[in-house]
């Protein structure tokens, strides 16, 4: 049940890649102090945000976190326009207001990334809200990590989306830590799914490094959240392979914990799959990275090139005149 | 022109767009069923059903970004957060996510959204539950802020704040909830951002709002008897500030005080005086004053409460003083 | 094992009798205007402050809503001191700048009754951090609504007490409304208690009209805070016979209910025991409530007399040198 | 007397206080075993340990409502809120609860809690992490406000905010945190609520705090290549705000111009502004000039970013332009 046909897997396939690549790059970007501030890498967290996208319709909406690109560059967000965006250009998603943390494509459905934790999820509501009053048959999908799980706007929006049946998709990307915390020391259980029985919701574990499980899981919530039987709370078994964010190196981990969820990488597993099932061979494979290595390249070299907004446009985007 | 209170100028409001406007959608805590708290909204659930209008959790961050989602796709929401007191709790949603969508995603979405909540002191609710919120939303570019009056200007302010599509923030005083006045239900909204001038004078210009604006016309009607004539200004809009219509009537008078029910420092009469000490300066005969809340807080007991803010005294008192 | 002693079960009859009729004449209070603003009555609930108080020892400490002139009186607060503070006057607990609805006594280790839904939780985690670094032994217990439990704070506060294991005792007084909506309305669960899980932490229904009931259950939950065990979560069922606040008439609420919930009348329930187990009759009950409708007539005509905080204190207690 | 950064200035206060007084525990997300997003605590969890340094879960709201609570029962907490954008989640609580408590019941209780938190642009972290947050602070009495500029004023308040009864909030500039200067490791905490004289002179008084202050210093040392001496206050303190030390410099210098980082309306500045405008009024000879942040925000992108807060020539052409 939960396979994917080959052009699903292969969909699937190039955009764990072009998410890893992408953000392989972005990190030199930051090293090369071409992208500021800070930036947040999913790396090792690719089937989460790839399987999603695949289950998601048109008109449906996601809002996640400052850790976005991958969601962005799942849900169809071009290259470029993300390269502009890290790079603070005028021709970014954001026109380089927002930058790395703020991922933002109106067009692809992608109702923005947030950098203040949690405050993602009610954003989610408020889109399903929409959809509940227009009848459109829309959903709404918000992604946000283990650490977020306590903030208090995580309970009131699962709390006030559950009385509303609003049709969201709460999906909890535990990658076992926020920021330096380890799960453990900030949360006195193991599976946020658990919390969903809270607000009456079903709340599923799923293998977050296995893009077909991450699939077949969202399809189940986005039917019954259309059917209008409510959200539902998704718990994504998943690891990030770098640290925090700009130069962690996440000393606190335990020694081997990477090298194990390395063995279980979201790419390998599609990848061992579709060469099992006869849908691919290395060669292939290799092919498809080194087309994504050079539109990654593309868009990096091409936003380099392209110009910072004016400092005239200082106070655009502030008013909805302007 | 028909005769209501400043209450049901709020019904009314909120009818009337929603009756224009089918993407305006209400909800709060206790609003829909319940017609409110304050018994500002009944009839209006009646009217539009539970679809449109909804009681909500007790949930003030998530009723903030509910509201905010809703209005980046389509829907033009009104959340009512009860007390202003209560704007505290959905803070980070105001300042840090309505406020600032639009920017951050480059224009790409609007915010038409308004938030109503009901401010001040007087009623004996005690410290958690009376103050004046006007002044803590002023450091926030992305947001609008409102502080109506009257019935007609909050019939005004208020369709104009819905059909605006930007955030604003829409304060109405527990005080003037029974005010009784004329208001054109035909009108149009009032424009956003303008001060107005309640009482036209000569000899020195109060400024006010809402519940001081009252006890401003009270004391200007007083010493009318004397033939001291004080222009009144109703600020109406403390983001963005009017500071046109302040400096053409200090240019007249020459005099200036600030009659503010929340306390001096951080508050908007601040502003007020900042914006004349630099462009109206040479107009000025005397210091700018400015008569606030006591640096307290707002006690429950009415010994204190009646004390705290400025009553007419220390209005009447600040007048005869700068004119002296 | 829920059973009381004789002299526990005068105790706590005593201090809901005490709580029903001061609390009546507190509304009569307000209908004069004697008492400003507005006020929240807990007649109906008597025996959850009571079974607390009752379970809880010296050094312990108690933060609760503005529904708290039960908690204040079951925690030993005189009466003239809540009926001067609820007149405003200054021989009031708070000197009058509290009123109705943040009565607060140190002496008796009532931290405060707080305004904002919700925002007493974490004091109590505070108050139990500091018996935890000094290693005093002492719990701190923490009574907040149905509707409060959909706050965000709510969810924070288990969440941290439970990581630290703080010694706290959450108290739900399920009354089956916030303000004017039904708990189905707002919640998506029927059970507070329910919660708990997500917390990991105990949590218990509890019959809130029976005060033993609740007495047993907050010793069991003491006696985990103080083994170090962490915090518990107490659901008492109750009910509010009057209407949430000033003159509600409470027209939202179905047609006999009040009267169903008045069969289980917390004094009655305990009043009855005594009787069938020969520790009451009728007689001295009566002279008992005689007794303590005296002490309330004479607390309210004091409390009367008593001045008004001078204008010129109107400073006072903002900050620590005033 | 030892040299040492900003940023270690806040490590030795707080390790300074936590040795002193076995009542002061500080909590925060990862400041313990971490150290500190910023690495301003490195350290204090290995001396001090884990009853007294708590790592918390992501909880901004109950950190600061177990810090009230932790504050009235006999320690003396200090919490840190990491980046000051994030102050707003915590807003009721800081409010509402911290800032009322003693009043509200009356003087029962002290609230000594100190809340520490990180703001300011210019390092490119966007809309939600670079914002000044003293000016949302001001409006409510019963806290206490402080923005250090130095290291040596850091140590000094960050120490005599922990040792206050009251709730102070210890602003820190993420743009100072590697400044390196002298500290007395032995002097008395500062005084809370003085401004400082930052460099003397007597042409033109420039107001101004953190980044700010860096850059109207800096301006001020070119101008007296010139001849011309502006006298330079760092304000330091936000609530309480020192007004005799800001009218003894105009009385002096009869000109002010007020340097601020955070947007013009709602800022501090206005606040310094009203003060002169009315207990300083007679002193002027031009108007008061503000430079603010420009009517816009924090945007990510370096070109406007760097156009947005004041920048040397902003400043710079504003002295001259009111010395002209
Ligand atoms: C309200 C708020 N508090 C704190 C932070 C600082 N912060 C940024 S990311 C983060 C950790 C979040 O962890 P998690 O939710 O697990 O997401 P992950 O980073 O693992 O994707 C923290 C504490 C913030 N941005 N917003
Ligand atoms: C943050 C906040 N939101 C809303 C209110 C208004 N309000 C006061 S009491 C109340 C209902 C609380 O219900 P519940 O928690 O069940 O307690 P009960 O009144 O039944 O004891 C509400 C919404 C408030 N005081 N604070
Ligand atoms: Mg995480
Ligand atoms: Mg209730």
């Amino acid at each position: 049940m939960d396979r994917l046909d080959k052009e699903s897997r292969t969909h699937a396939l190039l955009a764990m890649v072009k998410i890893r690549l992408a953000e392989e790059e972005i990190q030199n970007l930051f090293m090369a102090n071409l992208v500021r501030g800070t930036t947040h890498l999913a790396i090792g967290q690719e089937a989460c945000s790839a399987g999603v996208a695949l289950a998601l319709s048109k008109g449906d909406t996601v809002t996640c976190s400052y850790r976005g690109h991958g969601h962005a560059l799942a849900l169809g967000m071009s290259l470029r326009s993300l390269m502009a965006e890290m790079m603070g250009k005028e021709s970014g998603a954001c026109k380089g207001r927002g930058g790395s943390m703020h991922m933002t494509d109106k067009s692809i459905g992608l109702l923005g990334a947030n950098a203040i934790v949690g405050a993602q999820l009610p954003i989610a509501l408020g889109a399903a809200l929409t959809a509940q009053v227009r009848r459109t048959g829309a959903i709404a999908a918000t992604f946000f990590g283990d650490g977020a799980a306590n903030i208090g706007l995580c309970h009131e929006s699962m709390n006030m989306a559950s009385v509303w049946k609003l049709p969201v998709i709460f999906i909890c990307e535990n990658n076992l830590y926020g920021e330096y915390s380890h799960i453990r020391e900030t949360t006195p259980i193991d599976d946020i799914a658990d919390r969903a029985g809270a607000y009456a919701m079903p709340g599923v574990i799923v293998d977050g490094q296995d893009v077909e499980a991450v699939h077949a899981a969202t399809v189940s919530a986005a039917e019954r959240a259309r059917n209008g039987q409510g959200p539902s709370l998704l718990e994504l078994k998943t690891y990030r392979y770098g640290g925090h964010s700009r130069s962690d190196t996440a000393p606190y981990r335990k020694p081997g914990e990477l090298a194990q969820w390395q063995e279980r990488d979201p790419i390998d597993i599609l990848a061992a799959r579709m060469y099992s099932d006869g849908e691919l061979d290395p060669e292939e494979f290799l092919e498809i990275k080194e087309a994504i290595a050079g539109e990654v390249f593309d868009a990096v070299e091409w936003a380099k090139a392209e110009p910072f907004p004016s400092p005239q446009s200082l106070e655009d985007y502030v008013y909805a005149a302007s | 022109m028909p005769t209501m209170t400043y209450r049901q100028a709020v019904t009314e409001a909120i009818a009337a767009e929603m009756r224009r406007d089918d993407a305006v959608v209400f909800f709060g805590e206790d609003v829909a069923k319940a017609g409110g708290v304050f018994k500002v909204t009944p009839g209006i659930y009646e009217e539009f059903g539970p679809v449109r209008v909804r009681d909500t959790p007790i949930s003030e961050q998530a009723i903030v970004g509910t509201a905010l989602g809703a209005a980046i796709t389509g829907l033009r929401p009104v959340a009512e957060l009860m007390f202003a007191d209560f704007i505290p709790v959905a803070m980070d949603q105001i300042v840090n996510q309505v406020a600032k969508y639009r920017f951050m995603s480059g224009g790409q979405f609007t915010v038409p959204l308004t938030i109503r909540a009901s401010q001040g002191a007087g009623g004996g609710f005690g410290t958690q539950h009376s103050q004046c919120a006007e002044s803590w939303l002023m450091n926030f570019p992305g947001l609008k802020v409102v502080a109506p009056s009257s019935p007609a200007d909050m019939y005004g302010l208020l369709r104009a704040a819905i059909r605006d599509d930007d955030p604003v923030i829409v304060l109405e005083h527990k005080s003037l909830y029974n005010l009784v006045g004329e208001v054109d239900l035909e009108a149009a909204p009032e424009e956003l951002g303008q001060a107005a001038v309640a009482r036209a004078g000569e000899d020195i210009t109060l400024v006010a709002t809402q519940q001081m604006l009252q006890r401003a016309l009270a004391t200007a009607e007083k010493l009318a008897d004397e033939g001291i004539k004080p222009e009144v200004i109703d600020l109406r809009s403390l983001a963005p500030l009017d500071g046109a219509t302040i400096l053409r009537s200090v240019r007249k008078t020459s005099r200036l005080i600030i009659v503010e029910e929340a306390p001096r420092l951080g508050g908007w009469g601040a502003n007020v005086a900042a914006l004349v000490a630099d462009e109206g300066l040479f107009y000025l005969d005397a210091p700018i004053k400015r008569v606030n809340m006591e640096n307290a807080l707002i006690a429950y007991s009415p010994a204190l409460e009646d004390e705290i803010i400025p009553n007419a005294q220390r209005i009447e008192g600040a007048v005869r003083q700068l004119l002296s």
